[in-house]
């Protein structure tokens, strides 16, 4: 089978996680944001699963698990949150919800 | 012992007037009248007794605070300082008196920020630890920015905040010098204390202690205050109550020259003899520019404001000279200074009780309905141009001999401010008091209560240019012990380990030893 | 006898306290006899403690007392102490004894006045102050007296306080004589760094063992001495502020502006002879100052139309001479001049007062006129009081006190006929504008009607006063007639006598000359101003008189080189541009804070757009080490 | 699992028995007061326990807890400042309508998060209780979900934190994958014996520094601050600034420390970069700000800013000194926002600073107490911050950070002055905001938060002392 040298597999991480911060900084739908959110969670937990599969050990993949735990509450979380701010502000914009800002007058 | 009574006394009345406050209006006077009145006899009880005048410490007490950084309680008591207690509490029983009519709304407060800044001057006056001498010179700030906020004029606020800005930064500025100071004495002797008796003739490179000094220096020169560093003193003198201008005007930025006096000279004696020259320069400036700008002004307040600017700089003048006439002048002249300004400031407070201005192109030909204010002003625009016969006048002579000593076109050009100092204190008494009555103004001379405050005034400051000599009896141990700090190079002969601020972080802090 | 010398001096400050405390409660009548009192009895001591002096048999020509120590710091003693030798003694004689008279004038003089104890507080703090001058026998305690005169001569010339006018020229008084007095200190400075103590016999001891003849330091010494001398005498180039304190009530012109405080001066460089004499260069100077003050104040007093202008400026005519002889070293003749001029400048001020005040506040001479005849006392005594001005030859003490000093100018070894001859000048102008004077007031038509006639408390000073203007010349007669020596031999148990050139001895011939003078200048005042008004009136409103009247016009000159800079200075940066810095600096945090806050803008992405920002620093930096 | 280990994690467990019991109380019968009582209760027991496993510390229990004094410190920290927070969160929250029980069910699941911090030797347990800690905080931010702003704060919070947690994990992995081994000890053990960091690994610290600078507030992760403090309760307000802060720094301090940080060049300039720019950036943003838990929020970034120079000292003196800051901090944070949520009712927040005017005159006590928080803050003397910022500049000066020492100065001088606009608002002649009474239970609190400053400005050496004793890592 073929080996790939870790740095790459590192950088195809980090390419993932770099997609999920641009999706962040351009999507302005809550619900789009999440989701980057995820991709880079995932991207991060694939780090672990590259590094466990390099130094062939098992914490890597416990930590992976732990990390789906983790997200699952988080999207749970984020989900309500979302219903809630559309109940308020009527849209998922997330540029439409600034009403906490310094008041430059 | 009867160092800690004194300020303990102080800041149990403190309380005592707030909290009496809420009773009526008179209880916060009479407490912090009777208050003061017990530290005055307490003073002059001290007084009467044979103290021993010697070269050393009348009192000196320790007791341990924050071991960890060789920090501790250390009171003493010279010369120097009796006489800026005995001042204190003098002026402090006339500004309770003074605010008796004029302050009507938080009495309690008002008289609970008088005795804690009165606790904290006399905490500066006392403190021989660094770290608590620092204590005490912050504790000062916050009473007084008080007294300014909230008891002041229109522009009480601008005027606090500038007050408090300033000297902190300049505080903060001497608080990284003592602690530097501390590193360096520990560095090279072993010993990590704030005590100003060990610190004394700390072994320094001439650069380090140029440095440690500016700091010291900063603090020192703004309270003071001398140009370009004085912005804060006309705002908070023109703003402050009565009260307020004459502890500033006669306690406040006396602390400064008292810094001056027991930490400069004698810590840095090489530093501040490389300074000496400045000094002096920036003294001269004082004065002469302090004199233009009083000269300029039409707010009284303000006018008297940068008086003080003028003749704080005859004191800086004669600290740089270094010899013990100049320092028996500068003492007499922290005196004197604080008499004559402080009555100059109460009777602006009088006259703006009276009619509501402090704008002197309003008022004029007053001499007819208040003479007896008139005399008094009189007397002390006199005072403040220096006329022999009256305290200002020795302090300035002694000082300007001392400086003619030391620097004679320094003491030329100062003396060009003996001039300048009768251009506006006549211009005082012509435009309140001579002259055509601009508004024809409802108002009564001064009350019995005013007229005692001024008599007593009027007798020390004139005692003061008749009979000066117990003052320079109290005095002198204290200076000559500073200048032979000054000049004592013996005690300059601990060897320097290492002078740099670092400190290998191994050692640990219990090798700190505990200085008490 | 010790302790009364400090009794004198004590009597009026005594009784100033007493008028201060007091004064609301006491009658105007009482408080004016105290006022008058106090200096009447210390008159008399001065004269008791004179007398004693003079018959003192013992080699000690002086007493002498110590009160207490007033400055002992460091190396630097001064006490409170008088000494009182024969030169104090004339000048404590003439405060006391004409002051004395002039606070009984005053009693009736200022009847009117609200201010009645208010001014006889001053008057008596003034001669308190005046007596230290002299008496004291240290320069510190001196310097004590001389600020203070300085200060009640500011007081009194503002004593009528509402007129802004009279403020102003109070002030002028003082700050002027307070520029001489800083170079006066400044003086003291050097004596004292010199030679370590300020007791005044010390010092000259010590100048003369240690400075050298002409020495630079001794010359600087002298010169700021000077410099104080020229501020209180109102000579050249300070003498502007005395016309203006004219606006003084009479009386105080005639006690501080003629009789006494403006010779300080005079007194002064008597004292400190010595310092004079080891810098002849200033001497010389003295001297020179002397004769320009005394040609301008001259001119200038002949172009005036205020009664007491004229005075005023006659006064600094007569310190020019004073100077005159001090500058050539003829103390005796300065000192007599002075007492003379005491006697006959204070009649002078004090008849103008009465005419002053019954023409009710009338100054102008030219208003007046034809006063001869309402009121023959003032007119005599005023008479004599000019003659003795002009010096008039033989019959009045102007005469013999003004002819020494014009003899000694020429015949002493630092005179010269330059000198003499400004003097000479000087006496015919004198002559001129006293008579003028008279001329103008007394006599030609009645201009103005007396309002009522002045009560004996005013007329009984100006006889006694006339008395002496007339007689008191005859204890100094020169050698050519009678040669009496009393004044001289007293003032010269202290000071040093006169050196002369050794020419054969022609006094007589100056007398004569200055007599001729004297008179002519008489002579042509009734001509042009009795007989025939009408030159006059066309050399009136020349612009040379004009520029005479304006005393040369000194004032403008100042006014534009140092009053105009000055407030210019003061009115520029009011704001104290420091400040200005401070303001900025807070600006600048603002506008950090303006900037900052932008960013505070709850956009969400826009914080993420931060995280991102943060992230590529951190690698970055993480990438170069 | 050996009998000690379970000892030595009574606190934990405590913390988490209590939210469970809570919810079956609920089940049973809801009522406030009751739970209130409890988790008060469970806070004090928690205390307690903390010195019930003093004797048995330092107890590792491989490979994820290390259970030291240092841990058992900010423990107790941490409980203390819970439970201050739970009292002020009852008048706050009674006066609340709907569901407010469940508030401290997840109060102690957050307090639990940030307990585990303190033990954390592993990334695992870094990355649970941290991540315990903010799950627990977005509901807690979020929690009065009838109000706009609230909600807005909450998913505010929720999107950065979780992005700031994807960084740190991100960062985690990457030096996961370079040393192969998750656990601080021994990665220190690892990297000794090499000279030079390897680059991924810095890498890998650099994301962990956009996490750690997230939930410290610092810049430029800073931005939340001022909108989440706005929008949360304020009570959780000061539950942010305080607890997960300190948790948080807890953790970071000792992998600071095992890493070595401080002896990395670019990481020295980077954290001292750090430090300098959250001074300033807070500071200068609080001058003119008239929202008063904008403010604080503000004043928070600049006091982290002033805390992390001390990490760079690099010494157990260092740390002291900033854990004796910590602590005033804490105190004078929770003083200042539980003046707020005491004088906030359900539908009105004080947070504009006009509606402190005159605050003196009306309610003395409350403005003293808001006056030494602010002047603490401020650092000037009888006040517990006067000593905690000579500890600071002490220790700074001593390891001869010169500049970041001055730099601290400036902006000591810089913050003195928006604390004053707080102060000088509050004395200044009585304005119109009616202001609700407060409860005797908060003023006991605010007595307590007194007590402490001016003990600590006063006589701190006790303190000190203990710190000294117990704080060595």
């Amino acid at each position: 089978m073929l080996t790939v040298p870790v740095e790459t597999q590192i950088l195809f991480a980090g390419i993932l996680f770099f997609i999920g911060l641009v999706g962040l900084l351009v999507r302005r739908n809550l619900v789009f944001m999440l989701m980057s959110i995820e991709i880079m969670f995932n991207s991060a937990g694939l780090v672990f699963i590259i590094a466990a599969r390099h130094w062939d050990q098992p914490d890597g993949q416990v930590m992976f698990i732990f990390i789906l735990a983790v997200t699952a509450v988080e999207v749970a979380i984020g989900l309500a949150l979302i219903l809630q701010v559309y109940h308020h502000f009527k849209t998922l914009d997330v540029d439409a919800i600034n009403k906490l800002k310094d008041d430059n007058s | 012992m009867i160092l800690v009574y004194i300020i303990v006394i102080l800041l149990a009345g403190a309380f005592l007037a707030w909290i009496s406050g809420n009773l009526s209006q008179v209880w916060p006077r009479i407490i912090s009248l009777i208050t003061l009145s017990i530290d005055l006899l307490l003073i002059i009880t001290y007084l009467t007794q044979p103290t021993p005048f010697s070269s050393k410490w009348m009192i000196d007490i320790q007791y341990d605070w924050i071991t960890q950084f060789g920090i501790g309680i250390h009171f003493a008591l010279d010369g120097l300082s009796l006489l800026m207690l005995l001042l204190t509490f003098v002026l402090g029983i006339i500004s309770v008196l003074i605010s008796w009519k004029e302050i009507n709304v938080k009495v309690g407060f008002f008289h609970f920020n008088l005795l804690l800044i009165l606790a904290g001057i006399v905490g500066v006056f006392l403190s021989l630890d660094l770290f608590l001498f620092y204590f005490f010179w912050e504790l000062m700030l916050v009473p007084m920015y008080f007294l300014i906020g909230i008891w002041g004029h229109e522009n009480r606020t601008k005027a606090a905040y500038k007050f408090f800005l300033y000297t902190q930064a300049s505080g903060l500025l001497m608080f990284i010098s003592i602690i530097a100071l501390y590193f360096v004495h520990g560095n090279s002797t072993g010993i990590f204390t704030f005590d100003y008796i060990q610190l004394l003739g700390t072994h320094m490179a001439p650069s380090t202690a140029m440095l440690i000094m500016t700091g010291f220096l900063a603090a020192f020169l703004v309270k003071l205050p001398v140009v370009p560093l004085h912005n804060w003193l006309p705002d908070a003198h023109s703003e402050a109550p009565t009260a307020g201008s004459l502890i500033l005007a006669a306690l406040l930025l006396k602390t400064g020259a008292y810094g001056l006096f027991r930490f400069i000279v004698p810590l840095f004696p090489a530093a501040s003899v490389t300074f000496a020259p400045i000094g002096m320069a920036l003294g001269v400036i004082g004065i002469l520019y302090g004199a233009k700008l009083a000269f300029a002004q039409t707010d009284l307040k303000r006018l008297i404001a940068y008086t003080s600017v003028s003749h704080m700089g005859f004191v800086i003048l004669g600290i740089f000279s270094f010899n013990e006439l100049a320092y028996q002048g500068v003492v007499m002249q922290m005196i004197a200074h604080g008499i004559s300004t402080g009555a100059l400031f109460i009777m602006a407070g009088q006259l703006t009780e009276r009619i509501h201005t402090r704008d002197i192109t309003q008022m004029g030909g007053l001499w007819e309905k208040a003479p007896f204010m008139g005399a008094i002003g009189l007397i002390f625009s006199m005072a403040s141009l220096g006329l022999p016969g009256l305290g200002n006048f020795i302090a300035e002579l002694l000082i300007l001999t001392g400086a003619f000593k030391a620097s004679i076109i320094m003491s030329v050009l100062a003396c060009l401010g003996l001039i300048a100092a009768t251009l506006y204190s006549l211009r005082i008494m012509q435009k309140v008091f001579y002259g055509k009555k601009n508004n024809d103004w409802k108002m009564n001379d001064l009350s019995l209560r005013e007229k005692i405050i001024s008599i007593t005034l009027v007798i020390i400051i004139a005692g003061l240019g008749f009979y000066p000599q117990p003052v320079f009896d109290i005095a002198k141990p204290a200076l000559l012990k500073t200048l032979e700090q000054h000049t004592d190079k013996t005690v300059q002969q601990k060897e320097p380990v290492g002078e740099e601020f670092k400190l290998k972080s191994n050692t640990s802090l219990y090798k700190i030893s505990n200085p008490l | 006898m010790n302790t009364i010398i400090a009794i004198i001096p004590a009597l009026p400050f005594i009784s100033f306290l007493i008028l201060v405390l007091f004064g609301g409660k006491l009658s105007r009548r009482a408080s004016g006899w105290i006022g008058a009192g106090s200096v009447g009895i210390a008159a008399l001591l001065t004269i008791i403690t004179g007398i004693s002096l003079l018959n003192s048999v013992t080699g000690e020509k002086y007493y002498t007392i110590i009160l207490w120590k007033w400055i002992h710091a460091a190396n630097l003693n001064a006490e409170i102490a008088f000494r009182l030798d024969s030169l104090s003694l004339i000048f404590c004689f003439v405060i006391t004894f004409v002051g004395f008279l002039i606070h009984i004038y005053s009693i009736g003089f200022m009847e009117k006045d609200e201010g009645f104890t208010r001014f006889f507080a001053y008057m008596n703090l003034f001669v308190c102050s005046m007596l230290i001058l002299v008496l004291a026998d240290n320069i510190l305690l001196m310097y004590l007296g001389w600020e203070g005169v300085g200060l009640c001569s500011y007081l009194l010339i503002g004593f009528w306080y509402k007129e802004p006018e009279n403020g102003t020229a109070a002030r002028k008084a003082f700050i002027i004589t307070r520029i001489g007095d800083t170079a006066m200190i400044i003086g003291i400075f050097i004596l004292f760094v010199s030679f370590g103590t300020f007791n005044i016999q010390d010092i000259m001891q010590l100048a003369q063992a240690k400075w050298a003849v002409g020495s630079s330091i001794a010359v600087i010494t002298a010169a700021l001495l000077l410099g104080g001398a020229l501020g209180k005498s109102a000579q050249l180039p300070l003498q502007t502020w005395l016309p203006d304190a004219m606006a003084g009530p009479s009386p105080v012109s005639a006690l501080i502006h003629a009789a006494t405080m403006v010779t300080a001066g005079v007194y002064l460089i008597a004292r400190t002879n010595v310092l004079f004499s080891l810098a002849p260069a200033v001497q010389t100077v003295i001297a020179i100052i002397g004769a320009l003050t005394l040609l301008i104040a001259g001119f200038s007093a002949l172009a005036q139309h205020d009664l007491k202008r004229i005075l005023a400026y006659s006064t600094i005519s007569q310190i020019g001479y004073m100077f005159l002889a001090l500058g050539v070293g003829a103390y005796s003749a300065a000192i007599f001049h002075f007492m003379i001029h005491a006697f006959f400048k204070a009649l002078l001020f004090l008849a103008a007062g009465v005419i002053i005040l019954v023409l009710n506040e009338e100054h102008d001479i030219f208003k007046m006129g034809g006063l001869r005849k309402k009121m023959p006392a003032v007119f005599w005594t005023f008479l004599i009081g000019s003659a003795s001005l002009s010096a008039l030859p033989l019959v009045t003490a102007g005469f013999y006190s003004k002819d020494a000093i014009l003899w000694f100018s020429y015949s002493s070894i630092n005179g010269s006929i330059i000198l003499w001859m400004a003097g000479v000048m000087g006496a015919f102008l004198t002559a001129l504008y006293s008579f003028r004077m008279i001329f103008i007031t007394f006599f030609g038509k009645t201009n103005t009607e007396p309002s009522f006639k002045a009560g004996i408390l005013m007329t009984a000073p100006l006889l006694i006063l006339a008395v002496l203007s007339l007689f008191g010349g005859f204890v100094e007669l020169p050698a050519s007639l009678g040669s009496v020596h009393l004044f001289s031999g007293l003032v010269n148990q202290v000071l040093p006598g006169v050196v002369i050139k050794n020419i054969e001895n022609m006094e007589w011939l100056f007398q004569l000359i200055s007599g001729v003078i004297a008179l002519s200048g008489i002579y042509l005042a009734y001509r042009f101003y009795y007989r025939k008004p009408a030159y006059m009136e066309t050399f009136k409103n020349s612009r040379l008189n004009h520029f005479f009247e304006k005393g040369f016009e000194f004032d403008k000159v100042y006014d534009t080189v140092f009053v105009k800079p000055v407030v210019w200075l003061a009115e520029t940066d009011k704001k104290d541009f420091f400040d200005q810095l401070n303001i900025s600096i807070a600006k600048l945090a603002l506008l950090g804070n303006r900037v900052m806050s932008l960013t505070e803008n709850g956009k969400l992405r826009w914080y993420l757009l931060s995280f991102a920002i943060g992230i590529a620093l951190i690698l970055t930096l993480m990438m170069t080490q | 699992m050996s009998e000690t280990d379970f000892y030595s994690l009574t606190p934990f467990l405590i913390l988490a028995m209590a939210p469970i019991i809570i919810m079956i109380v609920i089940s049973i019968f809801r009522n406030y007061e009751v739970v209130y009582g409890f988790s008060v209760l469970s806070f004090i027991v928690a205390i307690f326990s903390v010195f019930y496993i003093l004797p048995l510390v330092p107890h590792n229990i491989d490979p994820l807890f290390i259970i030291d004094r240092f841990s058992l410190f900010f423990l107790g920290i941490i409980f203390f400042s819970g439970l201050l927070v739970t009292f002020l969160s009852y008048d706050y929250l009674k006066n609340l309508q709907g569901i407010r029980e469940e508030y401290y069910i997840i109060l102690f699941t957050s307090t639990l998060g940030a307990s585990l911090l303190t033990v954390a030797n592993h990334f695992i347990l870094f990355f649970l209780g941290i991540e315990t800690l903010t799950l627990s905080l977005y509901i807690l931010i979020a929690f009065e979900k009838s109000k706009d702003r609230s909600i807005e704060a909450g998913i505010k919070y929720l999107i950065l934190a979780s992005v700031s947690s994807a960084f740190l994990l991100f960062g985690m992995g990457l030096m996961y994958v370079t040393f192969g081994t998750m656990q601080f000890t021994t990665i220190m053990v690892a990297m000794s014996h090499l000279e030079k960091l390897p680059p991924l690994f810095l890498y890998g610290f650099g994301m962990m520094l956009v996490g750690i600078g997230f939930k410290l507030a610092l810049v430029p992760f800073h931005m939340w601050t001022p909108d989440i403090y706005q929008g949360a309760p304020a009570p959780i307000s000061s539950y942010i600034a305080t607890v997960s802060k300190g948790a948080v720094l807890a953790v970071f301090i000792r992998l600071f420390f095992n890493i070595k940080g401080f002896e990395n060049q670019s990481i020295f300039y980077i954290i001292s970069g750090i430090a300098i720019l959250s001074m300033f950036v807070g500071n200068l943003l609080a001058i003119q700000q008239k929202n008063i838990k904008r403010l604080l929020a503000y004043s928070s970034i600049a006091n982290m800013g002033y805390i992390i120079i001390i990490l760079l000292t690099g010494s157990d003196k260092g740390i002291q000194s900033a854990i004796f800051y910590l602590i005033t901090y804490f105190i004078t944070t929770i003083g200042a926002f539980g003046v707020i949520s005491l004088l906030s009712t359900k539908d009105f927040e004080a947070e504009k600073i006009e509606d402190y005017k005159g605050l003196f005159w009306k309610k003395p006590w409350m403005a003293v107490v808001l006056t030494l928080c602010m002047l603490s803050l401020a650092g000037i003397p009888v006040t517990a911050g006067f000593i905690a910022k000579f500890y600071l500049i002490y220790e700074g000066m001593k390891a001869g950070l010169m500049l970041l020492v001055f730099s601290m100065i400036i902006n000591s001088v810089l913050g003195l002055y928006y604390y004053l606009r707080v102060i000088t608002t509050m004395f200044s002649t009585a304005g119109k905001t009616e202001l609700p009474s407060v409860s005797i239970l908060g003023k006991l609190t605010l007595t307590i938060i007194t007590i402490g400053i001016l003990a600590l400005g006063v006589y701190p050496g006790w303190l000190i002392d203990f710190i000294v004793r117990n704080v060595i890592m």
